[in-house]
């Protein structure tokens, strides 16, 4: 088992052809199972990527499974997921075979009836990558969630890349917003512009990663990225896969520092953990889509004092903010990897306000993008 | 033993008694009642014989009867005599007495009638007669109504007779033939069990023993009655010497569409209680037995039960009740085991028969992943599996033989003992992840973002 | 300056103009400065009074339909009814005075050349007046207030839109000096429509497409877009992710004027939320009706409609939901909607149960391409 | 009339007929009121002399007083008698009369007692006499309270003097001078209403006349007094024979902190009320009348109205009440507006008040769009609407003289009667504007679109 991780972890992804011979092989034992009269059962592995453990030696970092589960025919709602999961299964197969992308609610439309609502498809998706050993879009699937919620994530700066025959030349204009394509395994060329490309003498030096589009469109406004060698890209609050395999392309491609910037309250911090850590979901394929090498930019609680925000813009926290950081606080990844975060989340908790990032520009508009990102930067202030 | 609160209850206690010594007896034999009316003065006069060919009787049985006093203390309508005349193989005579059964027991005494010769002929059999002051009609339909249900058991050896005479029309006379083993017979070495199934299947397609022969416009096809027995034994004791439980159960599949002999009502189960041979009814140890059983785990339901006896028992010891109570269950729930096992698809559990919903539907999906494939390899090992040796097998085919394949499993699963069941492998530590979900996070412009689409 | 303000001023009598322009910023300063100086003059005129706002209302009763004599589409349009902002009204006070608030914050903003979000602003109004602006919504309406008084719209104020358009398919884009975009290659993501109004404004459109395909969702537009649809259908397909923004239907609009012949169809969802969609394209409405009524375009409806029905299986049908039917009832008491797509209301309501797109998906998923080419074919859109 | 209740009410009475002779005499006149205890029994007693040099009396006033027969009729302490000692100053004798005023109005008559001669001197006077067996203190307080109010009319012929003689400290002799017109003299030709007016001020300087100086220390400046005047008249009849309503209101601004004579309770309003120039209980006609001011309108609100005064006064006619309730009422309200008019920014309604409070924000606001301009030219002319000259202005000048300006409208238009109100000219003119919806339409901003509106 342990074998098994372990070399999957270094492996390339697998090609469709590789899962539709895993989906031939599951198929056939099902078969196999029930012809023999055995009870068939799905053992699907189970990942998480932190645990409550504060103080012991969990192995949450090791990205192997933490548990498994076994579907059979005994309870009745294993039986209704091995009945998702199998006509989820064969949409995939489909899918695979005529290399075709269907959206999560695509797939919820096949059978409405039987999955009942969404998140049933959501979660048997889930199982099936965890089955298959693969991720998400290996499956052909993508995430439309009901149609209209899906937002491409945007970037900006010093960059040149392609998908497919569409080219991404943000370079020639690094403070205009490009949308990020859905299908990032199409994505290719991407490359800062070197030093001996004639019209351009500079290259990225790193990557900004901003919570949400209104600071990304603060940025753009201020053209920071023509001031600044440096991309900067956003999720539009929590990342999508895209926006994270994109941000994990990019930072493999070009080895270039990243920071992230969020606002200083429980959603932030999560966000910014969804960065580094990967989402607990999507934990057992952690490892394709976290980011371990981001760095917290900001904002942090000691900056309200620290900037003379006005204090109109620190909001009190709810008591559900602080139950959010009180749970947040017992994820065992920050006391072990980011002990510096976990302190700066007390200090959160402890101070009860928060604050969001445009609180940096209500003074002066340009604030953000004049002095607080380049003395952040310059100054290495970042944990 | 019953506590008897009427004569007719005494008059039935009278005939399990010489049914028991008919049964005992080795060779074929027959009991006769004869109810008989006379209405010399305005009281009603009616005779009760119960005779039977069966070994004689030892008398104690009479002796022991017991009354309720309370119910028969002030009842003028019976004087408590009871004429008993009996003789063994081995008697000379055929001794007669008189009993008073108002006394109580332990002051009861026989009062010895003179005795007749039996003239060196060798046979034996008994006679209890007494006279009450009632009509015959509150005897006549209860006596028949038991005797149908002593018809269950299936007794070859017993013939029974039953002459009704009235008084308001001389000379009229009724007679009522009971013979077990008429319409199925049985072999003479059928086991008590094998009679009990029989004769209950013949209850049944009788109606309730009222038909003389099974009820054909009900039940066209033998198919269905379905039935299971189980026996279960006191296993601390011999098994010779022990209390023993059988239980017979039969589900009769008629729907209301088809039949039209039976009432809304008649839908109902009918529980029958033996007691030694003798029908009677069911004590409440054996009811809180039958309550205890699980059913939901065989798909029934359990509605509310009306015990239809009034006889009150004489309270037996705690340890007796338990072990009857654990008995009955026992025996029951092997009855029902064996009626699922013999019939597939009968008595699964209303888990079962939920997840055997899903099968169609998994069929058809697993059917797909194999028609679906452009691997033909693929294909062909799966039907091999399946038992199909050609190319060009039909998709309906395939479904409906995977369909079977899960159908079974899930039967097959259901049978098995519930222990293993409900260990259902989770082996996924879940709990630890009490975290509040981050899920209503407020993001301007998405409007139902949410993080689970990641 | 002062022949800007000079037309600026005639702008205000003028009688005709009931929208909301799109003005780069060295139009809309001198508009704030008309509405200071007459503030001013009436303040220090022998009578002094302070000036009511008006306000164009943006209430239904205050809407209008042409029913345009050349061409057959009616588009919805405000009149010249106004609601005032007085601060003499003490419900109104407030509301009068962050007007004048949320211009002076524009003024500035405009005056430095930069453009903020909604919420920057609202940032920038709670540090300088917070008793004025407890939350966001009441900077957002006073946005919409200050629209309606200076009439143009708000991105003209200095503030960013993003949108959430997409297009795809047959055609070309190019920006001023920049290189030409195919929006034929761009993946099932499609092309992103800039919130930048200006910049939509001045894009160089060119096409070889026959249809234009508006999309209600997104999923819809990715499916199409992979199957390359437009190659079969010469197409462009453009989406707004649900109802539609001004970015996207600005878009559409300059499309509908750059190419006229091409008819323009809908695909949306069956249910009410589908054909207000629809008809927020048709005929724009009144909520956005300063900003946008100007972008009516003549959308026909393709599907789905109640002869597609028989296509879906009945248990992707769903019931309606109570806010499906408080839409049905007010598209169904607008005077604009055509009378066919009041029938295919009323068989909405009628049959209690709706359907999305996704659902002709049981017949595979490339039956959407083929479904939509054989109702083009058969020309049947209403 | 008031019904009488007390020998006090009584004896306040005789003074304010008293009062009036005196007004009446075209001379200076004194009224001298001398209390004299003795004691010669256990009993007090208490000799009241009310005398007066104005005009004779007709005796009539004393004939028709009204006493309630339910509070005199069982009073030990007073016998009801009344001495009246008068003369005109065209009679010869001073007459003298003993009236008892137990006996109910009709039936009451004068005896005459032995009249005095006046040898020819020309004077007119009247004294009126009574004993009472009371003590002296429940009288000297009330009786004073009585005259300070009645200086706030101001009648500059009548010189008041009290005397007080205890019996219990023979030889003790208090005496208190009550002069009108002391301290802030006005000329004989003053009107009755600025007499008022001036003796109101008075009073509220003297804190109720209680002090016979101006109170330094609460009222240092001449503007902390803000007086206003209203007078209203019968109009049907002509002026002279009608009812005249006339009403002073004085707001004094003395805060708590800097004054140290004013306890918290003296911060209440104090209603005064004169009939036919004398301090009397508030009718509940005017009360209601007050009551019936919409104060609000005038930023103030009625409190609780504690009445007083506990005379019962005997009905008048619906009609009467209704013209004096209407009087009252637009006197009041005469002497508000002339308050309002008088002193910038008093008495604005809470509504303008409220409003009034946002002129600061919404003048900053607007000097800011003015100042932060990069247009010089537009500042020019913003500059000349505000009427300054120079380009050099600064922003705190530009700011006030916006915020004043816009004071300025708030306070005029809340002067301006009700109905001209509303009306403000639209900013941008457009004389083709359809009629404008007053209503407060709010807008639902783009952000939650609503597709309820196409
Ligand atoms: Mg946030
Ligand atoms: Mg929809």
């Amino acid at each position: 088992m342990e074998g098994k991780y372990q070399r999957r972890r270094f492996s390339r992804q697998p090609e469709p052809g590789d899962l539709l011979k895993r989906i031939r092989e599951f198929t056939r034992a099902l078969v196999e199972d029930l012809c023999n009269g055995r009870s068939p059962a799905i053992s699907i592995d189970r990942f998480s990527n932190y645990c409550m453990n504060s103080d012991s030696t969990c192995c949450c970092s090791s990205d192997l499974p933490k548990g498994r589960e076994i579907l059979t025919c005994q309870r009745e709602n294993h039986v209704h997921r091995m009945d998702v999961l199998l006509r989820v299964l064969l949409i995939v197969q489909k899918l695979l075979q005529e290399n075709k992308h269907g959206s999560k609610r695509d797939i919820y439309y096949m059978h409405p009836a039987a999955f009942s609502e969404q998140s049933v498809v959501d979660r048997a998706i889930n199982d099936i990558c965890i089955l298959l050993q693969c991720s998400r879009h290996n499956l052909n699937v993508v995430s439309v969630g009901n149609g209209y919620a899906s937002e491409l994530m945007l970037v900006m700066g010093w960059l040149r890349f392609s998908e497919s025959e569409k080219k991404f030349g943000c370079i020639n204009r690094p403070s205009t917003a490009y949308s990020i394509p859905v299908h990032v395994e199409e994505v290719k060329g991407i490359q800062t512009v070197k030093k001996h490309d004639l019209d351009v003498v500079s290259v990225a030096q790193y990557i900004i990663v901003v919570e949400k589009e209104s600071v990304f469109q603060r940025l753009a406004n201020d053209q920071f990225c023509n001031k600044n060698r440096c991309v900067v890209i956003t999720g539009r609050g929590y990342p999508d896969i895209p926006t994270r395999r994109f941000l994990r392309l990019l930072i493999d491609t070009l080895h270039l520092p990243a920071y992230c910037l969020v606002d200083c309250d429980p959603y932030g911090f999560d966000i910014l953990s969804t960065y580094r850590f990967g989402s607990m979901q999507m934990a057992y394929d952690a490892k394709f889509l976290r980011v371990p090498e981001i760095k917290w930019l900001g904002v942090f609680p000691s900056d309200s004092e620290k900037y003379c925000l006005p204090k109109q813009c620190l909001l009190p926290m709810t008591a559900e903010d602080k139950r959010k950081i009180e749970a947040m606080l017992r994820r065992c990844y920050l006391q072990r990897e980011v002990p510096k975060w976990r302190l700066e989340l007390e200090v959160m908790l402890q101070r009860g306000v928060k604050f969001e990032i445009e609180a940096l520009s209500a003074r002066a508009l340009s604030f953000l993008s004049a002095e607080y990102l380049p003395s952040k930067i310059q100054g290495g202030i970042y944990i | 033993m019953n506590i008897i609160i009427s004569p007719q209850q005494l008059s039935l206690h009278l005939i399990s008694s010489a049914f028991q010594r008919c049964r005992l007896s080795e060779d074929l034999c027959k009991l006769s009642l004869t109810l008989r009316e006379s209405t010399p003065s305005d009281l009603p006069n009616l005779q009760i014989s119960v005779s039977d060919t069966g070994i004689g009787s030892s008398l104690e049985e009479f002796l022991d009867l017991k009354l309720s006093m309370e119910a028969f203390g002030a009842h003028q309508e019976w004087d408590g005599l009871l004429i008993v005349t009996t003789t063994s193989i081995c008697d000379d005579e055929i001794h007669s007495y008189r009993l008073g059964l108002k006394e109580c027991v332990s002051e009861r005494r026989l009062t010895r009638l003179p005795s007749r010769p039996k003239n060196g002929v060798k046979f034996s059999g008994t006679e209890a007669c007494l006279s009450v002051s009632e009509t015959v009609d509150v005897f006549v339909e209860e006596i028949k109504r038991f005797l149908q249900k002593m018809l269950i058991l299936k007794i070859p050896s017993v013939a029974i007779q039953l002459v009704v005479e009235r008084g308001d029309t001389p000379g009229s006379r009724d007679e009522y033939i009971f013979l077990a083993n008429e319409c199925n017979p049985l072999p003479f070495s059928a086991s008590n069990l094998e009679r009990l199934k029989s004769g209950l299947e013949d209850y049944v397609l009788k109606h309730g023993n009222i038909l003389s022969t099974q009820c054909h416009s009900c039940f066209l096809t033998p198919e269905t009655l379905k039935v299971g027995s189980g026996m279960a034994c006191q296993t601390e004791s011999s098994r010779n010497t022990g209390l023993v439980m059988e239980a017979v159960i039969i589900i009769s599949e008629i729907s209301e569409q088809t039949s039209n002999c039976f009432s809304a009502s008649s839908a109902k189960t009918e529980v029958l209680y033996f007691k030694e041979f003798s029908s009677c009814a069911i004590p409440q140890s054996s009811l809180n037995a039958l309550r205890s059983v699980d059913w939901r785990s065989y798909g029934l339901t359990l509605g509310s039960v009306e015990n239809q006896g009034s006889n009150v028992m004489i309270p037996s010891t705690r340890a007796k009740i338990q072990l009857e109570r654990n008995l009955t269950k026992k025996a029951v729930k092997l009855a029902l085991d064996d009626l699922r096992d013999k019939h597939a698809g009968v008595l699964l559990s209303a888990h079962a028969v939920k997840i055997r919903g899903y099968a169609p539907d998994l069929a058809k999906t697993i059917a797909g992943l194999i028609l679906s494939s452009n691997d033909s390899d693929f294909q062909q090992r799966c039907f091999s599996f399946l038992g199909f040796q050609s190319q060009g097998v039909g998709g309906e085919l395939v479904e409906a033989c995977i369909k079977e394949k899960i159908i079974s499993v899930i039967e097959m699963n259901d049978k098995k003992p519930h222990r293993s069941k409900d260990v259902a492998p989770f082996l996924f530590e879940d709990d630890s992840f009490q975290e509040p979900e981050l899920l209503d996070y407020e993001y301007e412009g998405a409007d139902d973002f949410s993080p689970m689409d990641i | 300056m002062e022949a800007s303000r000079k037309s600026a001023m005639a702008f205000f009598s003028d009688q005709q103009l009931c929208y909301a322009d799109i003005l780069p910023p060295s139009e809309v300063l001198p508009r704030i400065e008309v509405a200071v100086l007459n503030f001013l003059r009436i303040l220090t005129s022998p009578a002094p009074a302070i000036s009511d706002l008006p306000l164009i209302a943006r209430n239904s009763s205050n809407g209008r339909v042409n029913q345009g004599l050349l061409t057959e589409v009616p588009w919805i349009f405000l009149a010249r009814s106004f609601c005032t902002r007085s601060l003499m009204r003490a419900n109104a006070t407030k509301a009068f005075i962050r007007v004048w608030k949320v211009m002076e914050m524009c003024s500035k903003i405009l005056a430095q050349e930069k453009r903020v979000t909604q919420r920057e602003l609202f940032y920038k109004l709670i540090c300088d007046s917070p008793d004025y602006f407890p939350s966001q919504k009441e900077a957002n309406r006073t946005i919409q207030d200050v629209v309606a008084l200076l009439r143009c719209s708000r991105y003209s104020l200095g503030i960013m839109a993003s949108s959430r358009g997409l297009v795809a398919g047959r055609l070309l884009l190019q920006e001023p000096n920049q290189e030409v975009v195919d929006c034929s290659i761009c993946g099932s993501s499609g092309h992103a429509i800039s919130g930048d109004l200006n910049l939509l404004d001045k894009l160089i459109l060119k096409t070889d497409a026959r249809y234009i395909i508006v999309l209600e969702k997104h999923a819809i537009f990715q499916r199409l877009a992979e199957d390359r649809v437009f190659n079969q259908i010469p197409s462009i397909l453009i989406t707004a992710k649900g109802y539609p923004d001004i970015a996207t239907r600005f878009l559409l609009h300059r499309m509908s004027r750059a190419f006229p012949e091409l008819p323009i169809l809908a695909l949306v969802d069956w249910n009410p939320a589908g054909l207000a969609i629809l008809c927020t394209f048709k005929y724009g409405s009144i909520g956005m009706g300063l900003e946008a009524y100007r972008y009516a375009c003549n959308v026909k409806w393709l599907g789905l409609r109640g002869d597609d029905l028989e296509l879906i299986l009945a248990e992707s049908l769903v019931p309606l939901k109570p806010k499906d039917l408080q839409i049905a009832q007010s598209l169904m008491s607008s005077d604009t909607l055509q009378e066919k797509y009041k029938q295919e209301l009323a068989l909405m309501v009628e049959s209690g149960q709706r359907a999305e797109l996704e659902a002709l998906y049981c017949h595979g998923y490339d039956f959407l391409g083929k479904f939509i080419a054989k109702k083009i074919v058969q020309a049947n859109y209403v």
